[in-house]
This record gives structure tokens, sequence and C-alpha cells, in this order.
């Protein structure tokens, strides 16, 4: 009886009948473990879709966007992904912070044949390719790669690694493993730290106790990698350190220290070195607006993470405006024609093989040098 | 020939000796009662005997075999069984369960069985159960039988777990100030249960501080204080010891100076 | 005639479970409930532990880690059904329960309530460390289950969705039945008893350690099965299965809806599966209100709320 | 051996932190026997008010002191809201009640502040202090000492001043407590204010080293249990104890043999020491009344 009244009430307050023209989904991880990657992705769309309406909607129809906050739970995505399917017949759903949420969601998803944008990292998500299933960064694989090229360049062949055992330290340790050799680097020293120590000296000092080491790589996201720069300053390991695109945001020189971050290398967007941008430069006028927008709107630093959500929305709204529908199908297929969408992470053009549909360009090499951002290419 | 024998029986507390060389014996069918002032450390040696302390020094012989430190539930399974003076009921069970539960040894089986409510699992429950209903009649508590036992009164929880021990069928009974907190009657009424259990074999072993129930029903007394045996023997026979009026006035006279003080 | 308490929660869980459905306004409700069973399975097994025996477990999360990776694992590794992998998980999970319950349950209280937080906590960094066989934080895909095809075949056509919905309602009341035959059984008894008092309990001659163990088996691998049912429902799995927090979701919803009864359980399962669905409403006040509800039953209802409500009724009636 | 001196010194320093949190459970277990799940929160909230009044223009020490008192004013509204109306509770309804408190004040912290990571400066700067080939940061040195003067302070209190040995004797026995005039009410809110205060401190201390967030609390929090587990509950010299113990047990693990299993090192090593003590180092003995 308990049970019956329970659901009947929740019944009651879900089925809100809506009137919006077009519904669009999104489960994000706003809070939980991830959520440093997810804030910024929901206060984007709410941000965007908010703009878009103030501006007419699309087609001349208004968005309306249903937002659930899955606390990086793969299981309460996969419910909420259900819900924006089932319940809340949405159109297309933007969202899966983390690759673990997203894996867990694509079959609900493919199954019910509605576009789904992810905004995680890992090339599962569209290697290979599932009909319905798109991405908007960077595999944590070009990332890598962006990586090892820069680390040829500077005729680096032997490195230590350090990696969060978080999803996002795991998954790409895993990715730049895989191709590491492809770039003739040799891994000397692979160590890991977990998402909330609090040192991370031991590891840092088996690194530069091995001999041959040219460079160190951290590929992480959240505290750690501001620790490990500290951490790298403090016992003076002098070489070259690379941090991932996991920390490329202006909070990250805040907290590492300005003094320790010096010299750190990085693969990050556009979006980051907005105003370093030639005028010439075809990403200048969506970075700047986008960046200027948010932090009006947040008073906070834009993220490498909030441009994927950014380009996830920019990317479907471009799809329905082409397809003249709002037909989960048409829209779909829209996606997939996808050319020359200029977004936060680059250049967008997708195809029945290349659901992502950025190359390395879309990476610029910065580096950290007085507390700012420089380009390095 | 003794069915319980204990032999130079001792403990010490944080270098304190609480019990030093206690030693007697009881015959079936034989009631002993261990009497002493407060604090003699007659619950200790209780506790010692049954198996929830492990003792320092002596020995406890059950029926020829050495069972000192030998757990509670084991020296269960060789018939020996106990009340405690601060009561142990099972409170979330009704007053039949408890009883019940005082059947283990002779109702467990595979969990197996249990969880799959198979019919020897069924015939072990009926059975504890039908016996568990004739103790609690005996003991006076049949028509309480459905009541949670929290519900009961301090003496009938006394008397429960009277129940609850006898299920075991023991060989060998300890009890705990049984007559703790009972009116004349229900003394009384425990008085003829404990002389009736007796008379069909089993040894008791009594801490009581009623000590017209003591001289009543015990055949043999030991007398505990300070934690060691100031004497020991026939109920008439004590209450003319001397050391034992000592232990027992010079005990009051304390106690009175405090009550005073 | 009066029923007794076990028929009366049997008949009341399949009661709503079968008609629930008539008030489904879409397909999505099914999945909510089939969560709700999911957890209730796992809440069941606690009821044994917390509810029947008074030992706590922070550390249940773990055994649904085993249960789910068995699932993912064994199929590929293993060449098993998916159905028979659940089986393995079941087995591994009671064998590794025996293993750990023996040296931990001697513990008691808040030392008990750590080590175990510590045996979930070591399960969840062994499956996201050995990222070779599990895929690390990232997860993995589970194959399966295949009966749904089966009951397509002889005619039963189910979605997804719906097939979940019956199916692991259908372990549910299984489970349901199994947690109530042993309370009323001899070892059900031997458990109620050691938790109104140890001591009491070995001097009639309850082995305590033996029948702590037998709680703490029984309990894993009810989670366990409720994890084989999570990963197979998901088709994919990632450690936060085996995480702190999923135990200490499983404990609070066991003792929230009232630990020493499986209906009161499996109520407080419900209730906490739905809140986070309901509170998106509420946005960012979810955490605030997730919290206040438990402070709050657990400070005014101490029994948990489905005793605490029977209770009050009762007290009314007489 | 430099090697093993950083591995030594890294110990030390995170060992501090967990002692530091662990410190903070000591009062409250003491005095009510519960274990504060939301001790933690403390921690992170001496961290992110510290943060927050200092952005907003306050000097450093007088924003960790509005931090301090802040926090211990909600420690004591915890006592008188969430864990008095509670006395008596089994065991599993506290660790509820306190999860539940800590969920709280995590979910009301990202509504007041945020949820970004935010550090503030180390009191002394950044400049390592070179010890025999090994390196230390300033700061670190502030953690020590913090949780030497505090385990100090507390040893002084409970064995030295007149309420520290009321708290003492109402863990053992609140009635008889009660009946030579303790006045148990207050003890406990005392206890609480205490271990709030002490956990604030510990966030002010710890921040410029682990950074804050509304989140960090729980794995602090599960450390620092951990580290007083292994100590002996309810003992300042086990909290201490344990706490560096813990830590340069994870230092060496990840030094020695493998950062991936370093906390499962320590783990493990926890579980055998309850096994052989179940009261953990330095804990008391207790034996079932009967």
């Amino acid at each position: 009886m308990k049970f019956v009244l329970t659901t009947t009430a929740l019944a009651l307050i879900l089925a809100a009948p809506a009137f919006a023209d077009i519904k669009i989904g999104a489960t994000i991880s706003e809070t939980g473990p991830a959520s440093f990657l997810g804030d910024p992705e929901a206060k984007t769309l709410k941000l965007l879709v908010e703009e878009i309406n103030a501006a007419g909607g699309v087609n001349g129809e208004k968005l309306e966007l249903v937002i659930y906050d899955d606390g990086g739970d793969p299981n309460k995505a996969r419910t909420f992904a259900t819900r924006l399917v089932e319940d809340d017949e949405v159109v297309a759903v933007i969202g899966g912070t983390t690759t673990g949420t997203s894996m867990a969601i694509i079959p609900v998803f493919e199954d019910a044949e509605v576009p789904f944008i992810s905004l995680a990292g890992a090339i599962e998500i569209i290697d290979p390719v599932k009909t319905y299933t798109f991405k908007t960064p960077h595999t944590d694989r070009m990332a890598c790669a962006k990586i090892f090229e820069d680390m040829k360049k500077n005729a680096i062949t032997k490195i230590g690694m350090i990696s969060g055992s978080d999803g996002f330290g795991a998954s790409m340790h895993k990715q730049c493993l895989s191709i590491v050799g492809d770039y003739g680097i040799e891994v000397l020293a692979d160590e890991t730290y977990g998402p909330t120590d609090a040192d991370m000296t031991p590891q840092l000092t088996n690194i530069k106790g091995k001999d041959g080491i040219q460079a160190v790589l951290n590929p992480g996201f959240g505290q750690g990698p501001a620790i490990v720069t500290r951490n790298y300053a403090q016992l003076a390991v002098g070489l070259p350190l690379y941090q991932s695109h996991g920390v490329a945001s202006d909070g990250f020189i805040e907290l590492a220290g300005a003094e320790a971050a010096e010299g750190v290398r990085l693969p990050g967007t556009a979006l980051l070195v907005a105003g370093l941008l030639p005028e010439n430069d075809p990403q200048r006028a969506v970075v700047v607006a986008y960046k200027e927008a948010y932090e009006k709107a947040t008073g906070k630093p834009v993220s490498t993470f909030g441009g994927y959500a950014h380009d996830a929305l920019r990317i479907l709204v471009d799809a329905i405006t082409r397809a003249g529908s709002a037909e989960p199908s048409d829209i779909r297929d829209a996606i997939e024609g996808t050319k020359g969408l200029v977004g936060t992470t680059g250049t967008v053009t997708m195809t029945a093989e290349d659901h992502l549909g950025l190359d390395l360009s879309a990476f610029r090499m910065l580096q950290i040098e007085k507390g700012g951002w420089k380009i390095v290419e | 020939m003794s069915l319980l024998q204990i032999e130079g029986l001792g403990i010490d507390f944080g270098g304190l000796r609480a019990v030093h060389d206690v030693g007697f014996s009881l015959k079936p069918g034989e009631i002993v009662s261990v009497i002493g002032p407060n604090g003699a450390g007659k619950t200790t040696l209780f506790n010692m005997i049954s198996g929830v302390y492990a003792p320092a020094r002596g020995r406890v012989v059950l029926d020829g075999e050495d069972v000192t430190r030998m757990p509670p539930h084991l020296l269960a399974r060789r018939g020996l069984s106990r009340t405690f003076q601060n009561l142990q009921i099972f409170q979330s069970m009704s007053v039949l369960e408890n009883a019940v539960a005082g059947h283990h040894l002779h109702e467990r089986g595979s969990v197996f069985a249990d969880l799959f409510a198979l019919p020897a699992a069924r015939r072990r429950s009926q059975a504890s159960g039908e016996s568990a209903r004739a103790l609690l009649d005996r003991v006076g508590l049949g028509r309480a039988a459905e009541q949670e036992a929290g519900s009961l009164s301090y003496g009938a929880l006394k008397r429960l777990e009277i129940a609850r021990a006898l299920a075991l069928k023991p060989r060998v009974l300890l009890l705990d100030e049984p007559a703790a907190g009972c009116n004349a009657v229900e003394t009384e009424e425990i008085d003829h249960l404990i002389a009736q259990v007796a008379a069909e074999g089993v040894s008791i072993l009594l801490v009581e501080h009623d000590m017209k129930m003591v001289m009543r029903i015990s055949n043999h007394i030991v007398v505990l204080d300070h934690g060691e045996k100031i004497a020991e023997g026939e109920p008439a026979a004590i209450a003319r010891n001397p050391r034992v009026i000592e232990a027992y006035l010079g005990a009051q006279a304390t106690e009175a100076k405090h009550v005073d003080g | 005639m009066r029923l007794s308490s076990k028929a009366t929660t049997l008949l009341i869980l399949a009661a709503v479970i079968a008609i629930a459905p008539v008030f489904f306004p879409s397909s999505y409700y099914f999945r909510v409930g089939s969560l709700i069973f999911v957890n209730g399975l796992a809440v069941t097994g606690l009821v044994i532990l917390i509810g029947y025996a008074g030992q706590i477990s922070l550390g249940h999360a773990g055994f649904a880690g085993i249960g789910a990776y068995a699932c993912a694992l064994a199929p590929v590794h293993l060449g098993l059904h998916p159905a028979l992998a659940a089986v393995l998980g079941a087995l591994l999970s009671a064998a590794i329960a025996y293993l750990v319950g023996r040296p931990i349950l001697r513990l008691k209280g808040y030392y008990l309530a750590v080590t175990s937080l510590g045996f979930g906590i070591l399960v969840s960094m062994v499956l996201s460390n050995e990222a070779q066989l599990t895929g690390g934080p990232d997860g993995m895909a589970v194959p399966e289950l295949g009966l749904r095809a089966v009951l397509k075949a002889i005619g039963i056509d189910l979605s997804n969705t719906e097939f979940w919905y019956a199916f692991s309602g259908l372990v549910l009341v299984l489970g349901a039945w199994l947690a109530l035959n042993l309370y009323h059984s001899p070892t059900g008894r031997a458990l109620r008893a050691l938790h109104g008092s140890e001591v009491a309990a070995r001097t009639v001659g309850v082995d305590v350690a033996h029948y702590k163990l037998v709680a703490f088996v029984l309990s894993a691998i009810y989670a366990s099965v409720s994890g084989s049912l999570l990963a197979l429902q998901n088709k994919f799995i990632t450690p936060d299965v085996a995480g702190f927090m999923h135990s200490i979701e499983m404990v609070t919803m066991t003792v929230l809806g009232g630990a020493g009864s499986v209906l009161g359980a499996i109520l407080g399962a419900a209730i906490l599966t739905t809140l986070p669905q309901v509170l998106t409403i509420f946005q960012e006040y979810e955490q605030l209100m997730l919290g206040l509800v438990m402070m709050l039953v657990m400070i005014f209802m101490r029994e948990g709320l489905l005793p605490s409500i029977t209770r009050r009724i009762r007290g009314r009636a007489e | 051996m430099p090697e093993l001196l950083q591995f030594l010194l890294s110990g030390i320093t995170v060992g501090a932190v967990y002692a530091l949190v662990a410190l903070g459970f000591t009062i409250i277990y003491n005095a009510s026997d519960v274990v504060n799940f939301a001790q933690g929160e403390f921690v992170m909230l001496g961290g992110m008010i510290t943060f927050f009044a200092h952005a907003a223009g306050l000097p450093l020490p007088l924003a960790a002191l509005i931090a301090i008192i802040v926090t211990a004013a909600i420690g004591v509204a915890l006592n008188k809201l969430a864990i008095e109306p509670a006395r008596g509770a089994p065991v599993v309804s506290l660790i509820i009640i306190t999860i539940g408190a800590s969920i709280f004040i995590r979910g009301a912290t990202q509504l007041v502040f945020d949820k970004q990571l935010h550090r503030f400066p180390a009191f002394s700067g950044d400049q390592p202090i070179l010890i025999g080939g090994a390196t230390i940061l300033p700061q670190s040195l502030w953690v020590i000492a913090g949780a030497l003067a505090v385990f100090v302070c507390l040893w002084l209190f409970f064995t030295r001043t007149l309420i520290g040995r009321a708290v003492l004797a109402t863990a053992n026995n609140r009635v008889a407590a009660q009946l030579v005039g303790i006045n148990t009410k207050y003890v406990m809110t005392l206890s609480f204010a205490m271990s709030a205060a002490i956990g604030a401190l510990a966030g002010v201390l710890v921040t410029p080293i682990t950074l804050t967030s509304y989140d960090v609390g729980l794995a602090l929090a599960l450390k620092g249990f951990a580290a007083a587990m292994l100590g002996g509950m309810g003992n300042p010299k086990g909290a201490l104890v344990g706490g560096l113990l813990l830590g340069v047990l994870e230092a060496m693990t990840a030094g020695y043999i493998s950062s991936q299993y370093k906390d499962a090192a320590a783990f493990v090593v926890i579980l055998a020491v309850l096994f052989a003590m179940p009261q953990g180092l330095f804990g008391r003995k207790s034996t079932d009344r009967v």
C-alpha cells in the first residue's frame, strides 16, 4: 500500500504536463566525485538555453531543458536516461559527464533511437561508431598524442608517469600507454595516486630517482594534479612536467600556485587562451563570446569542461535548425551531417564513420608562464 | 561421586584478587548455595564456572572432564546451564520464543532446511515449541506465552530465565539470585520449583540473598568473603559459624556506616 | 482466520508488485520499480544481519561488487552463462564472507562497522585498480541474460524494463520468503537470541561465532545476487557498485524502513530509491533533504518507519 | 637513504593530517560513545569558511578564528538537534544520524559556497626546507606542530582539569556522573564544541597542503577514523600515534611497494592489528558485565 502511494505520488509529481516546443534532456554529474567537471557543464547548458530562447529559440520554437544530476553514479545515470527518454520524452540528450556514466546510458539511447551527445573522454564511446551516440571532447587518446608529439619535438624519449586513479586519470593512463610506443617514447616509471591523496612526494621521489627520465606526465583532474605540481616543485625534480587537458583552467594555476606551475605544459583548447588568439582565428569569436557570457553569469572562470557542454548544445541546435524538425531520427541524421561548426574545442565536421569530428589541430599546446597561459606552437 | 567439581578457582581484575582459591563440589540432585556479602565474588565465581570469564587459576571439572575456560556454548552441550543476576532476556522476542530459544541445542539443524522451511525444520520447531509451552506452564507463565518478553514483571522474567535454562535439560543449573525482586508468594513458588528440579536429579548451584530460602532448601552452603571461601558446610552449621556471622555483621556494619555518613 | 505475519508480508509484497504497474504512466516507472526490488533484495539480506543478528556491516556493497563483476567477467573468461555466473558470484561472495567474517565478527559496534567498511573499500579498490581485467573506474560491459529472448520464444513478449521489473520482483519475493522462513526457524531464533543477549545465547548453547558467520554469509549472498541483477539489468557495470556510498545506502535503507522487519526494510529501499527521483524537482537541495530525512527518521522513529508506524496505529487501536 | 627520509617526511605530513582528524573524534567519543561520521565535515568547514572569509578581505588569522568559532557553533547545534534527542539509540542508528548530518552539511556548504576547489596561502611561504637530502614544506611543520599541540592540550585537559575528568566520568557512567553532580548535558555540549573546533583547526592547517572543497570531508573522516581505530578509540595518544603510523605506512607502501595499493595496505594492517588487539594499540580493555 505504502509503495503504491509512493509511486502514485511520484507519478503525480512527475507527470506535470509540459507544452514545451523542443524538449532536450541532460544527465550531468553536478555533484559527486566528478562535480568538478559536471558543475560547469550544467551551468553552461542552463545559461545557453536561456540565451537561445531569449533570442527567439530554434526554428521559432523554444527549447526546454530537462536536466538531472546523476552524482557520477552510472546506475543513477541509467535511471535518469530512461526517465528522459520514456517519461520526459525528450528529442535528444546531452550528458554523461564521465566515461562510466556515458557507457552505462548509451544502450538506453540506442534502444530508444534518441540522439545522445556525450561529454566524456574515452574513445570507446564513439569507437566502434554507434548510430545514435556522438561526443564533443577530444578523446583521451588525442590528448596523449598531442603531448607525445610535443615530447618528440623536444627529443624526449624516456618519461615517467604519475596518474590519478579516478576515472579520468585511469582512462587517460590506459590510452596513453596504448600509443606511447608509436612515438618512440618509453615509460620508465608508472605511479598512481588516489583522488583524495594529500601528498605525492613518495611517488615523485621514485620517479626522480629513476635514471634517464627526461620528462614527467600527470594525467588527472581535480586537486591531484595541483598537489603533484606543488610536490614536484618542492622536490625540485627539474624536468619538464606535462599535465593533461583535465586541468586546463585558470583555477589550476591558482591551486598549484603560479611559482610551482611555472613551465608546466598541457594540451588545451582555444577557450583557455581566448584573449591570446589572433584576430583572424576562426574560433576567436566563439570562445570569447562564451567565456564572457559564462564568467558574467557565474562569476567563475570558464573551464574546458563547460566548453564541452557548450559545443554539444551548439551541435544539437545546429542540427535541429538544419533538419527543420525535432524528430529524434531527423536530428540524428543532421548531427551526423555537422560540417565546419566552430566550437570551443575546435571545428567539428562529423561523418558516418566519425561521431567526434575533431582532429589534433584543435588542441593547442600551452605552457604556464608567470601565472598565465602561453601558446607554444 | 561428584558431578561438578571446583578446585582452587581464582581470577584477578587489574591486579586485584577478585576470587581466590575457591573449591567445592556438587553431587547429582544436590542443592549447593554460595553466600556472602555484596562484592564477595559470588557472581564472578559463577561467571568463571559457566565459561563467561576465563579463570586465571584452578580447574572446573564436569562429570570427570576438565572444562576449565571452555566457552559457554560447549558447556551447555555438556549439560551446564545458568540464569543471570542482571536479567539477560531476549527482549525483542515473545515469552514463548524466549523459552523456545532455550531449546537451541535440541532444535538446531541445517541452515538450508531452515531457509527453505523444509519439513525437518518445521518438525524441530514444533517439538521445541511444545516443550517450551510445557515449561512455561511449569513456571507459571503459560498464559503470558504470546506477550512480548519486555512487558513482563521482574519476578516473571526471573522465572522465564529459569524456564529458558531448564529447556536445555541441564545436569547442572546455576541460579544467580532467582528470587531477587520477587514478593513472598513468588519466592515460595521459585523455592518449590528449585526443589522439584533438584528432585529430578539436577544439581543446583545457587546464589541467593534471601537467607530463609537458602537455609530452607540448601543441602550444602559455601560462604565467600573478599573472594575467598571462609566456610562451608550444612545450613545449620553455617548459621552458627562465627566467621560467617562476623563477615556478615562486619559487612552490615560498614554498610550501615556508609548510609549514616 | 488470522494470517501469519509471514503470509501477510509475502501477500502484501506480491500484490504490490503485481498491481503497481496498473498505475505506471510510462515504462520509466518499471525501471524505478526494478531498482527498488534489486535494492530490496540486498536490504533483505541486511535484515538477516542487522535486524536478526544485530551485527553491523558498512561493507556489503563489496559483495554486490563481487556479484556484479562475476556476471561481467565469468561469461567472457570462463565461458559461463550469465545466470551461472551470478551463481558463481554468490558462491564466491559466500566464501569470501566466510573468510573475512571469521576475524572481523569478533569485533563489536564501531570496530565491526569500520573493519567491514575497510573490506568494502578494498573490494572497490581492487575493481578500480585491476583495469586490465575490470576496465578500471570506467567500468565494463555485461552480457545479456537471454531470458527475455526465451520468454519471447514461448509467446511472452516483454519490453526490457518490463522484463526486469517482473524478474527482479520475482527474485525479491523469493528472497523475502527465505528470510521470513529463517525468522521463524531455529537458526533465526539463535540469531535473534544473540542479538538480544550474547552471553545468554551462549549459555543456552548458541555457538555465537558460528551464527554470526551464518548471518554474515547469508547477507553477503543476498548482496551478491542483488549486484548480479543490477549488472545484468544495466548491461554495464562500474566499481561504484562496490563503493562506500552504496554500502551506506544499503544500511540506511534497512534501518530507515525498519531493520527488524523484511517488509519495513523493503519499504526503506522503496523510499530511498524513489527519493532522488522525487527530489529532482528540488534540484540543488537534494543532498540537504536526504541528510535531513536520514536524521529525522532515526531520531523520531528509532525502530524504523514501518515498525514505528504500526506500533502507533496499534497503540491508537488499543 | 634520502628516499627513505623523503618517504618518512611525506608519511609524517600526511599522518599529522590524519592525527588531527582523529584527535577530533576522541572527545566526542569519550563524552558520548558516539563516533561522529560528520567529523570530516568540520575539517571541511574549517577550510572553506577560512577561504571565503579570507577572499572577502579578512586577514588570514582572523578568517581562521571565525571559521573555528562558526564550526564550533555548528558542532553544538549538531549535538543539540541531532545527537541529544537520539540518546540511547543503537550504534547503527547513530551511524546513520551522523552520516545524515555529514550529507546535510555537505549539501548546505555547496549551496552557501560553491563546488570548486580552493586553497589559501601557506602560513610561512612555500620555500621547501632541506633535511638530509629530503625536503619538507613549512606548512607541514605547522600541521605537525598543530597535531602535537592539540594532543598535549587534550592530554592536559583529560588528566589535569576538573571538566576534562568530568568528560571521562560521563563516558564511563552517565548516571553516576549525574549523581556526583556533573552536568552531563553541559559536558556533551562542550565536547561537541571542542571536537568541532579541533576539526576546524585541522581544516585551517591542512588546506594549504591538501586543498579544500565541499566534498573533502568524507575521505578525511574515513582516514581519521581508521587512524583512531588503529590507535584505540577515545585515547588522544592512540589518535596521534595511529594517525602518524597510518601516514607513514601509506608513504612507505607507495614508496617501496606500489602506489596503487597503498590504501589497501593500510587497511590490511589495521585489520591485522584489530584482529590481534581488538581495542586498538592503546585502547582500554573492556569486560562484559553480567
